[in-house]
């Protein structure tokens, strides 16, 4: 309620780093060097189970999108789904601050990882969300 | 027909569709049955009933059988996403090979007329921001992240396709839904049956780009069912129960090998390559030699992918031999002359064994209409999310 | 060790009980990890995939692959009610025997701590009477006619055995829940390790008349998990592995054949009777010759009737058989020296491997303070309502 | 809401006769004479599927009950669950009129059918269920 600025800041999930030069965290499998973004109880590519934390470039490539309009009740329509190459590690996001259309959003294009509110809860936390937008 | 071989003995498949005044358990049965008169034996017969139904409370298989004959035998009640009848044919093929009996019995069956489109349940509302899950996650991430949804998914596995090798447009997907309604005219038992255009398809309701409400598979009514038999077993029986019998020349189940994208969008590719090639191998066939495919067009964006996936045409090649004409029903590889997910209608557990009933009854010969003429062997293909890989190669009986 | 004998090369189960920061994958990661562990292998050595979870989507056999190892194997999704870990296990072992492979992996997890009872759904209030389902109800069954609920269900059956062949009365009952809580002392893995006497027994809160609440099968969370391998396979690995192998002699899955009153009332007693005949017969092993079992005490009305079923006794003669003090761990047949379901705990699909694990650590000389002395067949009971029942026949290895 | 008199009754369960003398309907099997209260596609004993009606005896002996004390909310408690063996037929229904105790149900007590009211509808219809009173 209140439009003071916010204490404090909360990612949306766990791999997102905030701070100066906000990016992604994965776990890495130290034997291996698969990447996962979620809480792993051992690699799924070697069975390994000690990992690292690595910082994920924040720029990457295109490589598959969708346009979605017709999604689950409570999820607001368009949005472009898509998944980016961020320097060799798929990661999955939004195309944010870009038209949702065939036209504007393409194959190959260029993006870098951006942030946006999701708002406060009650106790005046602001969830920070993450996306691409277009270099 | 050598006595280790196993055979298709009867199968069956409702009419897909709006079934409003029968349960679930009387689509099974009624699978069931067909599939058991088809083959010419009874319920006294089977030696072990192998039942799938997602939606359901996971004894689809006990509730079948207080239906259609409690004989005591094995029940196993299996799940495996859209693979699920092909696990359940799987699983009974299995027992029939491991010796436990002669004769199985395979069920899919799913009522999902009138429901929705499948996908994550919303993001409910919070009044404290409280990390939770694998992710670590404050709130939902359907719609934020990325979507979960299966167009949206299966519409990523097209594009994907498309910026490795190029040609996959909008258009392009959607004259591959054109072809398989088109097909679909032939089926009575699909639950759609109209011929659309390209231009229908491209402007009907956008749902996630590049598929249109055409290019989804339709979500609907219906049960599946087959009898198995060892060939040990088949010799003993009529001459006509041997004609008719399909051989089971592959019968594979396979799930995801660890690929670096995978944990982002899945990989429905390794997993179908990886059975397809093991079930070329089983049968000793080619692609060449496949006189038709039944594949898992859950949406168009995905048949395209399949093309590649299964081997039918190069690497890289799919958009090629799209274009080639090769998958229309008078082409070199007809794919999905039934009229596939598309038309047909997709009701989850039934998939798996639906595509098979359409390949045996072309090389039964008892296709009517839209039999593919002198067809001897034919791949059927399904896969669900996340993710299990059916592969199944039929030959016409040597009789 | 014949090659195409099966072995169960690892197992273990997580302690049973309330897993607050564990979800179920991580329960069944645990499981899976340790089984793989105790039988000195990887998930690389897998050929098959089997897994269970009642409360699961249907996908918990790729939820685990993705915690422990995607390496492309099939993975069978499976369920059968409380026969759940059984019929993974059965499963895992049919494709051993196919040939499918010479090692495999089954799971079963659950997460049940803090859930109620399990039964129907409540009534519904209604505006207008309409008949619906296949009795034509214009309104709920449960409470009305009969019960539903599991406690209840299971008193019946013990009330049944009581009508057929007498002496069986509350206190009877109670006194079998005596003995499995004073046999849960010694397991340190169980969800509730305390001593009750027989009158804080009979004056807990009665559930459902005759069971109270210690009489009935505690809801907890837990995992528990099995490396099976074939003969052939073993003899390739080491003297140590060899050693601790365990011999599956029989591995048994039924369904209720017909019998007039399973309509009104699960008949747990014909399933059981006809897997224990079959198990009996593949192991060459007679009721004398066990030196433990497990059996599914879901409630103590049940752990009597499955004296008479697992044939541990003459027919009619389970009363006078408890009463002989047999089934106590110093008596001529131990039944549950784990503490049984009433007090080890019953995480649903867990308990069909948690049981056989049991019976394969007294095999294996490896139970500590409960151990069997000289234990050297076992035999593992469960079965899940409507209806499915697993028996498995253990024995030491020979080396 | 009225007191009058209803114009019309249901029965809780297809399988329930309402009329002068209240009685249990089950479909039987033409063939092995196999018994079913519910519809049923085929016989699950030998996989005919022709049925006729058959009447059930109202009385019988009480094979088995519990006395339910804790049951899914919305469900009265205590209840006396039994199956109840009328001429060879199980049948499964409450013990009612008469106290849910261990002391007044006991095995082998001899019941007979009895209906009661489960109350009236928006419409004025009212609903009859069975169970089964000591004789
Ligand atoms: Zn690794
Ligand atoms: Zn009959």
């Amino acid at each position: 309620m209140s439009t003071e600025t916010t204490l404090s800041q909360v990612p949306h999930v766990g791999y997102l780093q905030l701070g100066v030069r906000p990016h992604l965290v994965a776990n890495e499998c130290t034997q291996c060097k698969a990447r996962y973004f979620d809480r792993r109880n051992a690699c799924a590519s070697c069975f390994g189970s000690d990992f690292v934390k690595v910082d994920i470039p924040t720029e990457g490539v295109v490589r598959s999108f969708t346009i979605v309009t017709f999604a689950s009740p409570g999820i607001p329509v368009p949005f472009v789904a898509s998944i980016v190459d961020c320097g060799g590690t798929s990661v999955r996001g939004n195309i944010i601050n870009c038209e949702p259309t065939p036209e504007k959003v393409h194959l190959g294009m260029k993006v870098r990882l951006a942030t946006f509110t999701m708002g406060a809860d009650d106790n005046g936390v602001e969830a920070i969300g993450f996306g691409f937008e277009p270099l | 027909m050598a006595a280790d071989d196993i055979y298709i003995l009867g199968i069956t498949m409702t009419k897909f569709g709006k079934h409003p005044d029968k349960d679930t358990v009387d689509l099974a049965a009624e699978a069931a049955m067909g599939a058991l008169k088809d083959a010419q034996v009874s319920m006294g017969d089977m030696g072990i009933l192998a039942a799938g139904c997602l939606m359901g409370q996971g004894s689809i298989g006990q509730q079948i059988q207080k239906q259609i004959g409690q004989t005591g035998i094995p029940v196993f009640n299996v799940s495996n996403a859209c693979a699920t009848g092909a696990t359940a044919l799987r699983t009974a093929v299995m027992a029939i090979k491991a010796g436990e009996c002669d004769m199985g019995l395979a069920v899919g069956v799913e009522k999902l007329a009138g429901v929705g489109l499948l996908g994550a349940r919303p993001a409910q509302a919070t009044k404290e921001w409280t990390p939770s899950g694998r992710f670590g996650a404050v709130a939902g991430t359907d719609g934020r992240i990325g979507t979960d949804n299966m167009p949206g998914t299966f519409a990523q596995v097209g594009m994907e396709y498309g910026h490795k090798y190029g040609g996959a447009t909008f258009e392009l997907f959607a004259r591959i839904a054109e072809k398989n309604h088109a097909h679909s005219t032939l089926n009575p038992l699909a639950a759609y049956t109209k011929r659309m255009t390209l231009e229908e398809i491209m402007n009907d309701v956008m749902i996630a780009y590049p598929n249109t409400r055409s290019m989804c598979s339709a979500n609907c009514d219906g049960g599946a069912a087959a009898v198995v038999v060892s060939g040990a077993k088949l010799r003993t029986l009529s001459k006509e129960q041997q004609r008719r019998a399909v051989k089971v020349s592959a019968s594979v189940l396979t799930s995801d090998p660890y690929q670096e994208a995978c944990q982002v969008l899945p990989d429905v590719n390794t997993l179908t390559r990886n059975a397809a090639k093991k079930a070329y191998e089983q049968a000793g066939v080619s692609p060449e030699d496949l006189d038709l495919v039944e594949l898992h067009d859950c949406f168009a964006t995905a048949e395209l992918v399949h093309y590649d996936n299964l081997m039918l045409c190069p690497e890289g090649g799919a958009v090629d031999f799209f274009n080639s004409g090769a998958t229309w029903r008078d082409g070199s590889t007809p794919v999905n002359v039934s009229g596939g997910l598309e038309s047909k209608g997709h009701p989850i557990a039934a998939t798996g064994i639906a595509n098979i009933w359409e390949i045996c009854h072309h090389l039964r010969g008892e296709a009517g209409d839209r039999q593919i003429e002198g067809a001897k062997v034919g791949l059927a293909h399904v896969i669900g999310l996340a993710s299990a890989c059916g592969v199944h190669i039929l030959e016409k009986s040597a009789l």
